[in-house]
């Protein structure tokens, strides 16, 4: 059942340390910048973020980063011109990577919510991303195998809510939001507007509310 | 054939859409590719795809035009044409892997004699690895054409027997358009297609590479 | 305990409908369980999902309400409610298998002591077998909950110690709900919760499973 | 590129005796009629149909059956009141029947969209329609190794296409239409309603153009 929070800090609570949690948004369209400002707050750590990249500049995710609350990156693309704050950690070694294929990312999101508990991919094969991965040809090319990456929390941007929890996006702001949200034990998700109930049209409803725990607008 | 001088990249870009076909399916990589949207015949009916979840694009945002919501993959800001559509990044992604994009043209450190593309690392140690979607690209994609400089800034080719760099995909290249060349990867081995500002001689002395030359007869 | 009768299927399908927590996303399969979505509370804001792709599914259509795009699993003509989301199989069964659905109640033609469910194939050699979504469902809800008759026509108890017909799911059911007596399945094998019509003493005797007496401490 | 057909017969030329059809529809909703009619004057045999059912009555799919066009039917639910049709060319062994589960199915034929070579699902594991198939241990559960189901024509129903055959559709009568138009070599669609390029809203498409060979209104 979906809750309508009065504020990001209740949309977060209780995000435990250690936890995988799964972040939206590619640069910055989609990303849940609000609900990130709130978990540095919670204070939360030890945690695996799984997000496209690592962080730009010095807020949302980047901040989350510097404060030394987060032990590993899941990950397509972290090296960016303003990814210092990662940059650093990494060549530290304070922060682990896993740099995933940017289309596996979303196929091993999309498998945990769909219950695959694994699958063949093409990509990757024969490269340093598939080191140590089983393989298996079938029609006569290398696919590699690829285990499901499940969230504790997901933390997304959409732009309208009704209270249900269904969800539409805005343009390239759709991205990792509604297969994000099929992947976490608690989806959380900020919103610019939350309206009744039959106000969205049924056929074009990203996401049902049945993913979604939270929602806040922010 | 010498007679005439290399090619800028306006005239790469001018040929690779040249040979895109009418009504294609198109992904153009981030960086020179990206030049080969302002060469498309406006009634082409090239749609041009993004990664971050849509179809056609339209060019790049200026002004008031600029929506934050509405990104390509590059993270710059673009336009919708009409008839385009959005989805998700595991929509987006299994699209290109399922092979339903017709072209996609792509950047590249080096190109083996095979059509090994590599273009994601340099393979340097303290690089940091970003991937991003090049991988599933190049997998996915029924033509990968590359479009690059044939000469890297030290003079060394990027057209190589094997390549030294990390592999994006193993035997996915169809093209390789430079600034001095045209090549076809065939099951023969690489066929020189176009010279520019060079002969045969001059380029098969300079690639380290086994190559025939096809501009002759074309 | 014995002192009410037998329930009838309306009596049933409101015990069900009793131990739908409010707020539930449940999937009524076909046959006895559609029964129960009339004894839903109406503030209960329990969800309908139907596999052919719909949640907030509203009663059945008549008249001038019956639209041929708008059918339950069962190709019934049903109506939508305020919240509605329409969504492809693939989605659909991604919900499903995926775990989201909190509650599924499925007919059965038997179930064993372990909560092994057959429900899809009578075994008959010139039965034409056809499992639709049974599969999927008893392998995907949170709770499996069974709703039928604890004999069938020739006085046999559908409650076994093994399947006897093919299988549509291994150790899937939670809770079985019949005319007679609701049993949990538990760890420590299945537990009678409530009893009508009948004393544990005779239920124990026409059943040939090992079961347990939890009716007085409820 | 989609093609907009003047008739549902241009809309199925050229499909080739053996050919796998993949057609859309559960129960009447969203069941390409005209589209399946036309195939019957066309003429092709030998055919591997996929489709929820296995026909009903008289007409559409059933029709095609009774011609002794089909080969082999790959379904989830072949039994119906009213398919005597497949039921007599079934118990006369005129007819090969795969049934698979309903999401499995769903999934078979994203997975041929989507580039996927094989998956591992939870659903059958243990029952009969998973004898003879791979099976592996996740997280302590069985799952069957599945693979792809791919077509070399889909025949689908929508509601509107615009001319690049962007579609959208009604209610439950989406179902299978979105996954199938991913997963077939040709992909022919019948639509109430043709409309202009930049009518329908970029976010609502269902089926983006890409996947669109061919569009007729009927």
């Amino acid at each position: 059942m979906t809750s309508i929070c009065e504020s990001t800090d209740e949309a977060v609570a209780g995000v435990a340390d250690g936890s995988t949690v799964l972040v939206g948004g590619f640069g910055m369209a989609g990303m849940p910048t609000h609900l990130i400002d709130a978990l540095i707050r919670q204070g939360a750590t030890g945690l695996t973020v799984v997000s496209n990249n690592a962080g730009n500049g010095d807020t949302g995710l980047a901040a989350l980063l510097a404060e030394g609350r987060v032990r590993k990156v899941i990950c397509s693309f972290p090296r960016q011109h303003d990814s210092w704050v990662f940059d650093g950690l990494y060549r530290s070694g304070k922060i682990e990577l896993e740099v995933v294929p940017q289309g596996t990312l979303a196929e091993r999101l999309r498998a945990a919510g769909a219950g695959i508990g694994a699958f063949y991919c093409p990509t990757g094969a024969g490269t340093l991303l598939a080191e140590g991965k089983e393989t298996r040809e079938i029609d006569g090319r290398t696919h590699v195998l690829e285990f499901p990456i499940k969230g504790d929390v997901a933390l997304i941007g959409a732009h309208r809510s009704d209270r249900m929890g269904n969800l539409v996006y805005r343009k390239t702001a759709r991205n990792f939001g509604p297969v994000m949200a099929t992947a976490a034990t608690t989806v959380a998700v900020q919103v610019s507007e939350i309206v009744e109930i039959g106000t969205l049209d049924p056929e074009a409803v990203v996401t049902p509310g049945i993913y979604i725990d939270r929602v806040v607008a922010a | 054939m010498s007679a005439q001088a290399s090619l800028g990249k306006a005239e790469m870009a001018a040929l690779v859409a040249r040979d895109i076909p009418a009504g294609a399916y198109v992904n153009l990589g981030i960086g020179l590719p990206t030049l080969v949207a302002d060469h498309l015949e406006p009634g082409s009916g090239v749609v041009l795809h993004t990664e971050n979840g849509m179809l056609n694009m339209g060019p790049q945002a200026h002004g008031d035009d600029v929506d934050p919501d509405l990104m390509n993959a590059g993270k710059v800001a673009v336009t919708e044409l009409p008839g385009a559509a959005y989805f998700h990044h595991a929509d987006s992604f299994a699209m290109m892997r399922g092979g339903h994009l017709d072209v996609c043209v792509l950047g590249a450190f080096q190109v083996s004699a095979a059509g090994d593309l590599a273009n994601w690392h340099t393979g340097a140690a303290d690089a940091i690895p970003a991937v991003g979607g090049a991988m599933d690209l190049a997998v996915g994609a029924k033509k990968v054409y590359v479009m690059t400089t044939m000469f890297a800034k030290d003079g060394s080719p990027k057209v190589v027997p094997e390549c030294a760099y990390p592999l994006t995909a193993a035997r996915c290249v169809d093209r390789i358009y430079t600034d001095v060349a045209t090549l076809e990867v065939t099951g023969d081995g690489l066929v020189v297609r176009d010279l520019f500002g060079i002969t045969y001689a001059d380029l098969s002395a300079r690639l380290a590479v086994k190559m025939s030359d096809g501009s002759a007869s074309s």
